[in-house]
């Protein structure tokens, strides 16, 4: 990468049901949050990026980052409202990581935030004009069919799959932003309604109104805050939409994954601890064997074996992921990153994972053709 | 052709005319898509260009049955009115070769495995957006059931 | 600008009612334009961004963005849909210009579609839960309060405001892809319907279908392309908000034009053609003040006396602008630049500003506080 | 307090409560916007937290009357039901110095000028989202009329 990015503040609020919370607010608490946490004022951000993926829809809003940033003091700076599914948080990042390297600015400012406990939210899915949602493709129902072809090639049991709930509602307990703050036990993942065969409702990620925010910013600057973390890796790519996709051997995530590594110069081996995006469990799974944690086909026993839970030597989503941190679409790209900065600064408390250095975020929007229609990683040192 | 009268009675139209058709007017229903003369690509649903080369595609049937990739039955609230719950699938297209998503005979949601034989067919299933009945594209059993349309 | 950009390729449809074209094959025709313009293959293109404002609020459409491109054949690559009101266009522009200014990619793609001629538009305005909004403030409002506010100060005429629709329409004569391609009368622009006191029909720019794309490129590869177009100012902003806000010298304006020269090192004395956000005649004439073409309050005169009509010392709108050319909204920031660049190339036909080497594109969107939400300028020399 | 129960009859809710009161619970209506503590910055509508220091600021009347800044007659079809045509415009209020925009009581829309004076009032006037009838805060001619609410 040229020109080094930092990670110079981070913001979050709390994620689950806020009523009496506006979106903006939301997103507004975020930033106050992260420039705090960076020690600098609302003048000192050169640029900002909004991301959000419902709020069109839903409330028939626009431009409203420009709102959120306002509401922060910030005026006369550059700003753009960023939508990409699932990963609108995490392709905001990439772009302030590139304003930053292209010399635009010093330090740009990202902030996610979506507010989905709505009446008027129904399924998400992938576009009311496409022709899959029309024939009654729901979110749930495209990673279901995952699962079920990973089971029929590979084996994996609804058990594994249950596994990764297990795993990450237990780390969710540690998380105090978290949605879901409470255990469940392997039965009672398999015994929650069954939402798209195999996937319970326990192996869905919860909707959730929330908002995170990260301000990034030149090395100069690092060096003036104190800054440590590197940003030394942030991409992002689209899907290959090619047909046959091969549902269970992911080409666009293994892809994505392998050029990330390759920008970072780093290898699965030196990860220390991961944030996927667990929507469903078998999501996870399958980012697994995207990441080359294991074999293809493994990661079903990865998880039963506790490799990815806190303590084993690949932690993933100890943040409790979307399954227990739940999924406020805008902010989830955002946070992801904001929880590997905790890590990596040592600050993530009982969930801290020990002698971290190297983390690893990943995330996927939007469904298109039996493949993905975005998908960000960033891999951050301390 | 389907969606039309028929006899006395109005048949709700099709979902997306042209996704489906009768291979000769009369014969077993194919997914129609588009296949590019200058580079050869086929793809599904049919295109006003080729993505591969811009190429001015044509309407070609795909497949008119495959073995099912994958599938799942959902059971959460069904949208556009779809039965709940109701089944849907990747299939493995003869011919083509594509593989390609699709709603299922709801009455085979309790009888489904991976690499199962099915074949197209067109059935009233749910709404459209406008909260109107209408037909949509399906994967069956390969013995055509009397839920079938149009005969 | 540290690292030069360049305009590879450009590419529009028609603007105006197309009710038979989907967006998506709106937004892939303009692409395919742009992409046989600049003599690229598909492959050639590191990264794209896709502006649109209004799919999300109608059609319940997210990352269309990825759709517009895969239909181009352009798999696998960084893509991200962005919004900003009426500059969601010249944003993604400006994104573009970052990405290789950073070294991320050697080119970049943006395109910019709007489909607005559905019976679910309704009026536009700010966002459904803006306070503005639900007082009333619909955006002919907006900017008729401004022209009241001048005629009072300035003394400016209704006539003078119809002017501009005047010198737009027959500007739009001259441009096949215009929406309106008919000659008005100053007396039929002031005959038309009141939309909003002293704003008529015809003082409104039309809605409209249509998409606009734009190739940028480095250094290297514009001298590979012999593309010989450069982008010596892109800027973005967004309003101070500072309240009272003068609503007839416009500080934000002003000063993101101000910072826009001051990039490219020219003056408005330098600029032989201009292209500004004429979403309403006044907006014209408060932007030739802000643009510094006329002392404030001066407008009016400015374009009674005919400098700003294509033979003028200061062609504005060549193309029609957004009162005869139509305005898709996230097509409208692109198609400036595509007409600054058929100009500077000198392929601009009937309405070629002879001898054209450097050229400005301006555009404002969104409400907030009496002020803007986002602004943008461009300036482009041969 | 208006858009409560009134003798019999219950008044319409106010579009967005807490936008106007009237002073000491009883004088003239005036709109509230924040005061920051912290800055001094006041703002019009409220907030919760001053956007320029993010200080918690107070609720504070921020003008009860004020002079008519800029103004238009919206003769389009108008949203919220709104009559057809309605007024809006700019006032510049008296103390706070803000300069905020409103709906102009729609019985004056014929005889606006610039720099004319106004006070705020709450009408009934148009519906809310959900299709309610409501009231809305208006700036009015400074003598009240007929169709105050609330007397
Ligand atoms: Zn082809
Ligand atoms: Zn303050």
């Amino acid at each position: 990468m040229s020109g080094e990015v930092y990670i110079a503040g981070i913001g979050s609020t709390a994620f689950g049901r806020q009523p009496d919370v506006s979106l903006l607010e939301l997103a507004a608490e975020a930033g106050r949050r992260a420039l705090a946490d960076a020690g600098i004022k609302p003048a000192d951000v050169g640029i900002g990026f909004f991301a959000n993926a419902l709020a069109g829809k839903l409330f028939g809003d626009l431009t409203i980052g420009q709102n959120v940033f306002a509401a922060l003091g910030m005026s006369r700076l550059p700003i753009a409202n960023v939508e990409n599914a699932c990963t609108s948080g995490s392709t905001a990042f990439y772009l302030a990581c590139l304003a930053v390297r292209a010399g635009e600015v010093d330090c740009a400012m990202v902030i996610g935030a979506e507010k989905m406990c709505v009446p008027q939210l129904g399924l998400l899915s992938s576009g009311d004009s496409e022709l899959d949602t029309l024939l009654g493709l729901v979110t749930p129902a495209s990673f279901a069919m995952r699962a079920r072809r990973h089971m029929a090639e590979f084996g994996t049991t609804v058990e594994q799959l249950a596994q990764v709930s297990v795993k990450n509602r237990s780390h969710g307990v540690l998380n105090a932003l978290a949605q879901f703050r409470s255990e469940v036990s392997l039965g009672e993942v398999l015994a929650s309604p069954m939402i798209a065969d195999p996937l319970t409702r326990f192996q869905s990620c919860p909707i959730a109104d929330g908002a995170s925010a990260l301000i990034v910013c030149s090395e100069s600057m690092a060096r003036r805050l104190g800054a440590r973390i590197t940003v030394r890796a942030a991409t992002l790519s689209t899907g290959n939409y090619d047909n046959p996709q091969d549902m269970v051997r992911w080409r666009t995530d293994r892809e994505g994954v392998e050029k990330a590594y390759e920008i970072a110069g780093v290898g699965p081996a030196d990860l220390d601890v991961i944030e996927c995006h667990d929507a469903f469990t078998i999501a996870e799974i399958l980012h697994y064997e995207a990441l080359g944690l294991c074999p293809v086909g493994e990661g079903g026993r990865l998880v039963a074996e506790g490799v990815t839970a806190l303590g084993g030597s690949k932690p993933v989503n100890v943040s409790g992921g979307l399954l227990a941190r739940g999924h406020p679409v805008g902010a989830t790209g955002v946070e992801q990153i904001v929880e590997l900065t905790r890590q990596l600064r040592g600050n993530a408390g009982a969930r801290q994972v020990h002698g971290a250095r190297l983390g690893l975020a990943h995330c996927m929007g939007g469904d298109r053709a039996a493949d993905t229609k975005s998908m960000t990683v960033a891999v951050l040192a301390a | 052709m389907t969606g039309t009268m028929c006899g006395d009675v109005t048949e709700p139209a099709e979902l997306v005319p042209g996704l489906v058709e009768r291979v000769n007017g009369r014969g077993p229903y194919a997914l129609v898509g588009s296949r590019c003369p200058d580079c050869g690509a086929t793809v599904f649903p049919s295109v006003v260009r080729c993505p591969y080369c811009q190429g001015q595609p044509l309407r070609q049937g795909v497949g008119a049955a495959g073995s099912l990739y994958t599938y799942t039955v959902v059971r959460t609230r069904a949208p556009f009115g779809l039965p709940e719950p109701y089944a849907v699938g990747y299939v493995d297209l003869d011919g083509s070769g594509l593989r390609v998503f699709g709603l299922i005979d709801p009455a085979m949601a309790d009888e489904l495995t991976v690499g199962q034989r099915v074949e197209v067919g067109l059935m009233r299933l749910g709404v459209d957006g406008q909260g109107r009945p209408c037909l949509r594209p399906v994967f069956r059993s390969e013995h055509p059931t009397a839920s079938e349309v149009g005969r």
